[in-house]
């Protein structure tokens, strides 16, 4: 039995994931050349991941079993691929807000906001010759401008994250519905649709987004000064106070990141639907929430993987499709996706935790 | 056991219609059957290609999430089914993929919820939704006449209110009573769950002391509804329902229900026998036509003590 | 006690350590920072289970599978860290575990009327019992850590500490609770670095080293302190203050001017030239502390001014003094300094980010390259930069934070007990360290309720006392009787 | 500024009550006589929620003023108070988890399990001579094994509550809808319903069994020392451990404590509906941790008050029954809704939190 059972575990179960950084421990052998760096990284995270990454090749197996003339195809992989992108973009920045020590229950309201305001600038104000580039600043700008409310009643006013968040949810629920008067407003520029709902090279465009947005939020998260006061503001705010960070302009900031990250998504998904409406992005809130965590980014702050968040989206969408590939009712499915997730969860835990067994 | 499928035992013209011909992988998504009226259209649907011998069923599963449901369809597409029966959660948001799946060859059949473009389903099958209204709001202006009310106070309990579907409800019911020179004094949204009716109505009793008649969308939230009704022992209005449920029928019978509009839960059922009809490429032997008519509007009739026996077969258990 | 192995995962923290406790006596437990000795006594109070090795308790072999094993058993525990849940109040918190209770139900006016005679035993009736523990200081929560120990039943009471946030009263006081509780046949487990203190309660003294026993059953009046230390650290060290240069002629870095702050403290003025080192001398809870983190920003001045370099700071801003070249090592590091889950590089690396970062961007070698400098600097153990922190002994804790503003290169640092919980050893190497960074201009400003260690160490003292200025005046010029006299008469010098 | 602006921010929330209790403050006066003591009880939870109070009033004299003659009467009051009761016995349930330092996503559907099971059992297994107390029994003890089955995944598989309640979440609507088929159950059983939906002196028993729920959670949770061992392994687990506290199975407890409100939940919304139905409970963990967190209980555990619940569960309620009866439109509410939880936070920061800004 371990020792620190709950010292560890905070309460217990607060322990996303107890694991080592072995990138960190790298250093044991300082002799060793860039390359061998590289490989050790990449080694690492797989290593980190590794409960994660069981998970998803024992689904795909699973997937390859039942259905493999249909799983294992390219289409078939871009058909996940795409379906998680909208969702994935979302959980990237869930993920610096989750490290932060916050939440956001308002992603999808923020989505549906951005949806629908960007398409009644298209549809409204603006005739035939301005450019859908005008649309896509539109989402960006109303989900940082959604963000920056949060940010401000959350670092400034001081409300906790749930509340700020949950009464955004409302709210930008009711004023996207206002805006768009119920209706699904449909999507007439041709040329926003080609390009989004495009491929390069095979790839479709809206993949290609979500892979940015793990580099640039991987980058972000492990290597620069934002990511590492982030990590410090979620582990410790007092300590990250003293150390003379901007606590309060940090959090907001990662509010801000995250209402990017949904006009983004809400483009992404503008794309998908060829519609704004005010009932897009239902639910994201939860889905991408349980991404990061399952992923491994701790819910209460200080530690967060951009690799785990990937891992959490690809399994989540893997399972449906899977589900979807053998005809599975949903009530079993979701009976089903419950007890995957609890063993998901176990196998990362096991896998990846065995070190950290006292 | 369900009574969804008895619509097909009627006596239809002679045809070969039934006999098996060739294969046909049909693919089916629609909303989460998160309430009594989808859950009988996935059944009956289910139901309904079960009979068939020369039909493969695929369903997807249920979701409000108009991205998931397209990758659904995006996957159906992959697995190269022969048609594809799709009750959208939202029809113009899914346009664009039902175009995709027609482009790739398949026959797509859309049922209830339309697409935004004609060339996204060779076939639409509609429940009509602004009729529902126009139906319910017809038959309150004629209990204003008949019960020959002076100002009559009339309310509304819609169903989820973000949904196109609800607002074309709401539009019609009110555009039918305009008619009549009524409108709707107190609305209130329910969630289609009985436990949001029962709420919602609740609510709505205190917020008028006195109601002539109440249309409430959706059969499914009317047994919440109707207990709170009982619950607040208000009974003095006309009350209008909305779906066709069997209990519905029983309180129609029962004199606890003034009416309710039909709104069939058979369309995706009678989707997937198009479908196959589709695939197989015969035409709807009840017609001289020789294809499938690329659009039917499913009648919204107002089902009363007076014909609620025809009706009841047709009525789905919520 | 006997051959106790406790492994973690990297480090071998115990490597087969006996101990042996008669009842009636106060055991000595000495070691340096991370020699084992917290982890020992957490075996010993069911917190650890231990890898090998036995316990015998009155001659029967025990298993302590959990720590209500231990307290059933009689051991009751002081933890270093102290482990108080901060949203109970004082009552609650004393007899959590134990609650008064009848039918299930809590009888809060017995607990409450035990506490109130726990603490006026403990010499602080003016806790109250209904108070909640996140209010006090840390001094007074270590009153109620003790206070817990004592509303235990024990044979045995470990404190690991207890002294590291008193002053000499408070710890004169602490000492004739002991003696009472040895004269009823009490076993008292004692553990602190302060040597001192060991000769004048201490029966006798067990050592430990790299997580083994070097000597133990010594006498604690007899043995010389030079041998003690010798085997702890396995090297003879001079525990003297290092000599004081004098301060250059100058400008001064640092000036603070009518500093107050509503019911904490009023009117401090004071100025710290380059190369200088100032001491606030005063009692638990005198507020010097507050004044502090008030100079440092992280409190905002009710009224008063500060200056660093005849700049004055933004009221209020940590980020102000921060970029103004101001450090401050704070008082509570658990809470106040460290990132516990984080690894020892990052948390050295925390304030001095922008330094590493080229457009924001990271280069870790840089990062980990002047941290491991540090780290060697500071001989913090294990010297393992990417050890997680929050394993590491509550000593080397206190060095990473300090290494913290070492690394920024600082022009006034503000220490808050930089001491605290540090080994001999590395106490005269903190003590060095400070006289370096005088020497090389840094202002330093040193807090300590070890008035012996304001007085070796700076070379003017302030002595504060309930939130005013008492006194000011060059350290030489006074000795610890003089401050105690000057905070007893209460009035301005 | 406070020193701990975002320390104690992690959730700000902790500002909620950090108002000291002034019956324990009592104390120092030791002559006080038990009637002083009660009064000063009163007051001092009154204090302590005077912000939740003002809140309250405020939304009365706006009911007042808006709809006077309909709002304001003994009929109103009661709808209200039957329709915050079912959400009032799960938030205080609630309020131990959170309190607990745990959070449980899946009260919604365990509250649509319990429902379908106990009409199963009733309509199935059962002969009309068995009594209905069997069909209470049945949904208590199913509410009861599903937050056992959360609790021992959560305290002793040491996975996150946030997944393993998700996973619940899941999984048990799931169950509820292969086990009703997805029909809704009709209760046939005159008496059950005569009972529950009945009224005692003009009370409903609905309302009596909230304020039951009430009494005996504060009782618990203030005046135990389970509830004093609640708030210790939600304040600091590893202090709690360490005094010899056993926090798993004490946070194990707290699970099947809530899951056995959900359990009563059931019975009394199959009361109130008089169907089982797996469409039962949607959104309520949304509702019941709102309600929680509004009312003051510190989402980081380790503070809780039933008190506050009672009132966040209220002041949700009541908004709902004002808006209804000015016949607002649906999306006007939510935005309404989101602007009013922030301001009832304000204010109750502000009036109750005064104290406490250094
Ligand atoms: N949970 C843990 N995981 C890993 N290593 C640990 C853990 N706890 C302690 N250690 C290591 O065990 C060794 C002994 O630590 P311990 O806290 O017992 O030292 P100590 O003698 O009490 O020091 P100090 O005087 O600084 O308090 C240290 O090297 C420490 O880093
Ligand atoms: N958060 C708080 N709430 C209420 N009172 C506090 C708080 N923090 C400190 N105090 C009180 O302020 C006074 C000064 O506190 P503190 O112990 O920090 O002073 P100090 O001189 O720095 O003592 P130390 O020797 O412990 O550093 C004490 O009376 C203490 O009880
Ligand atoms: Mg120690
Ligand atoms: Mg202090």
């Amino acid at each position: 039995m371990s020792v620190d059972a709950t010292a560890q575990n905070g309460a217990p179960g607060r322990s996303g994931s107890p694991v080592p950084d072995p990138d960190r421990q790298q250093t044991v052998a300082p002799e060793a050349t860039h390359q061998s760096r590289f490989t050790a990284l990449l080694a690492s995270s797989f290593g980190r991941n590794l409960g994660l990454v069981i998970a998803l090749v024992l689904l795909c197996v699973v997937g390859l079993a039942t259905a493999g003339d249909r799983f294992g195809t390219f289409d078939n992989a871009m058909t996940i691929l795409r379906l998680a992108s909208v969702i994935g973009v979302i959980s990237v920045g869930m993920t610096f807000v989750i490290s932060g020590g916050g939440i956001d229950l308002s992603v999808g309201a923020i989505v549906a906001l951005g949806s629908v305001w960007a398409t009644t600038v298209a549809t409204q104000a603006m005739a035939a010759d301005v450019h859908w580039i005008v649309m896509v600043f539109t989402a960006v700008l109303v989900g940082a401008a959604c963000g920056l409310v949060n940010g401000v009643l959350i670092a400034y006013g001081r409300i906790a994250p749930f509340i700020v968040t949950l009464a955004m949810l409302a709210a930008a629920r009711g004023l996207a519905e206002i805006i768009a008067k119920r209706r699904t407003q449909i999507i007439t520029d041709r040329d926003f649709i080609d390009f989004f709902n495009g491929n390069v090279m095979g790839v479709p465009v809206l993949v290609i987004m979500f892979a940015l947005a793990a580099v640039v939020g991987w980058l972000l998260l492990n290597r620069t000064t934002f990511g590492r006061r982030t990590l410090a503001v979620g582990g410790n705010p007092e300590a990250a106070r003293l150390a003379g960070i901007k606590v309060q302009r940090q959090t907001a900031y990662l509010y801000i990141l995250l209402g990017v990250a949904c006009g983004i998504a809400a483009v992404m998904i503008m794309a998908r639907t060829t519609t704004g409406s005010s009932t897009h992005g239902q639910l994201y809130e939860l889905d991408s929430i349980a991404a990061v965590v399952i992923g491994g980014t701790l819910l209460s702050g200080g530690r967060g993987t951009i690799v785990g968040t990937v891992f959490g989206v690809l399994i989540f969408t893997t399972l449906t499709n899977v589900f979807t590939l053998n005809d599975l009712d949903t009530s079993t499915q979701a009976v089903a996706k419950g007890a995957i997730i609890i063993a998901a969860v176990l196998l990362q835990q096991r896998v990846a935790g065995r070190s950290h067994k006292t | 056991d369900d009574g969804t499928g008895s619509q097909s035992s009627a006596p239809r013209a002679a045809s070969d219609n039934d006999a098996p011909g060739k294969k046909v992988v049909i693919g089916f998504s629609g909303p989460a059957a998160d309430h009594g009226w989808l859950g009988a259209i996935n059944s009956a649907a289910k139901a309904e290609a079960g009979k068939y011998s020369d039909v493969e069923f695929r369903t997807a599963e249920g979701t409000n999430d108009a991205s998931l449901q397209i990758s659904q369809i995006e996957t159906f597409i992959n697995d190269k089914v022969d048609a594809i029966v799709l009750l959208p959660t939202d029809g113009a948001a899914l346009t664009e993929v039902a175009t995709k799946a027609m482009n790739a060859g398949i026959q797509v059949v859309n049922v209830d919820r339309e697409f935004s473009s004609p060339f996204a389903a060779r076939t639409t099958i509609l429940g009509d939704n602004y009729g529902m209204g126009v139906s319910a709001g017809t038959y309150a202006c004629k209990l204003v006449k008949d019960k020959n009310l002076s100002n009559p106070v009339i309310a509304e309990i819609a169903g989820i209110d973000a949904l196109p579907l609800t607002q074309d409800r709401s539009k019609g019911f009110a555009d039918a009573l305009k008619a009549c020179g009524q409108t709707v004094d107190n609305r209130v949204a329910a969630a289609f769950t009985v436990e949001s009716g029962e709420k919602e109505a609740s609510n709505l009793l205190q917020a008028a002391k006195k109601i002539d008649i109440i249309w409430n969308h959706d059969d499914d939230q009317g047994i919440g509804v109707m207990q709170a009704f009982d619950n607040a022992n208000r009974h003095e209005f006309a009350f209008i329902g909305g779906a066709g449920s069997s209990n519905a029928m029983q309180w129609i019978k029962d004199g606890k229900m003034e009416a309710t509009v039909i709104y069939p839960p058979t369309q995706a059922a009678d989707g997937v026998r198009l479908a196959r009809l589709l695939v197989q490429q015969k035409g709807l032997s009840d017609l001289v036509q020789v294809e499938v008519p690329r659009r039917i509007v499913l009648n919204a009739p107002v089902v009363t003590k007076a014909n609620v026996d025809k009706y009841l077969p047709l009525g789905f258990k919520s | 006690m006997a051959d106790i192995v406790k492994r973690f995962p990297g480090v071998v923290a115990l490597r087969g350590v006996d101990l042996e406790v008669r009842p009636g006596e106060v055991h000595c437990l000495l070691g340096q920072n991370g020699a084992g000795k917290s982890t020992l006594i957490k075996v010993l109070a069911g917190v650890h289970s231990p890898d090998e090795g036995r316990i015998s308790w009155n001659g029967n072999d025990i298993q302590l599978s959990h720590p209500q094993a231990a307290m059933d058993l009689g051991i009751a525990t002081i933890y270093q860290e102290l482990d108080l849940v901060e949203g109970l109040t004082v009552a609650e918190n004393i007899y959590l575990g134990h609650e008064k209770t009848r039918f299930g139900f809590s009888r809060r006016a017995e607990a409450s009327r035990a506490t109130a005679a726990l603490l006026a035993r403990l010499g602080h009736p003016e806790i109250s019992p209904s108070a909640e523990v996140g209010s006090l200081s840390a001094a007074g929560q270590q009153i109620v850590s003790m206070a817990r120990a004592l509303s235990r039943d024990a044979r045995l009471i470990v404190m690991d500490e207890p002294s590291a946030v008193l002053d000499s009263g408070e710890v004169q006081r602490l000492f004739k609770v002991i003696r009472d509780l040895t004269a009823d046949g009490v076993a008292v487990i004692y553990i602190s670095h302060r040597l001192e203190e060991i000769r004048t309660i201490g029966d006798r003294v067990t050592v430990l080293k790299d997580g083994a026993t070097v000597a133990t059953g010594l006498e604690a009046r007899e043995t010389p302190t030079a041998e003690i230390i010798r085997l702890m650290t396995g090297r003879a060290i001079e525990y003297v203050f290092p000599p004081r240069p004098g301060v250059p002629d100058g400008d001064p870095l640092l000036s603070v001017v009518g500093l107050a702050r509503a019911g904490e403290f009023s009117d401090i003025s004071f100025d710290v030239r380059p190369g200088e080192v100032l001491g606030l001398a005063g009692l638990v809870g005198a507020g010097r502390s507050e004044i502090v983190e008030t100079v440092f920003g992280a409190r905002k001045a009710d009224r008063g001014t500060v200056s660093v370099a005849g700049r004055t700071l933004r009221p209020g801003s940590v980020d102000a003094a921060v970029r103004a070249g101001v450090g401050l090592c704070p008082e509570e590091r658990k809470s106040q300094a460290l990132l516990l889950g984080d690894s020892v590089a990052r948390n050295i690396s925390l304030a001095s980010l922008a330094r590493f970062g080229r457009a924001g961007f990271l280069g870790s070698d840089g990062e980990r390259r002047a941290a491991e400098e540090q780290v060697k600097a500071l001989d913090v153990r294990p010297g393992k930069v990417d050890a997680e922190m929050r394993t590491l002994s509550g000593g080397n804790q206190q060095k990473v934070v300090l290494a913290r503003w070492l690394l920024r290169d600082c022009k006034v640092l503000l220490l808050d007990e930089p001491t605290r919980g540090v080994d001999v050893g590395a106490r005269s190497e903190i003590y060095a360290l400070v006289r370096r960074l005088a020497d090389s201009g840094v202002a330093v400003v040193v807090v300590s309720s070890e008035i012996e260690e304001v007085l070796g160490l700076s070379d003017r003292v302030l002595v504060i006392g309930e939130g005013s200025l008492l006194h000011e005046g060059p350290s030489p010029e006074i000795d610890e009787h003089g401050v105690l006299d000057i905070i007893m008469r209460g009035d301005a010098a």
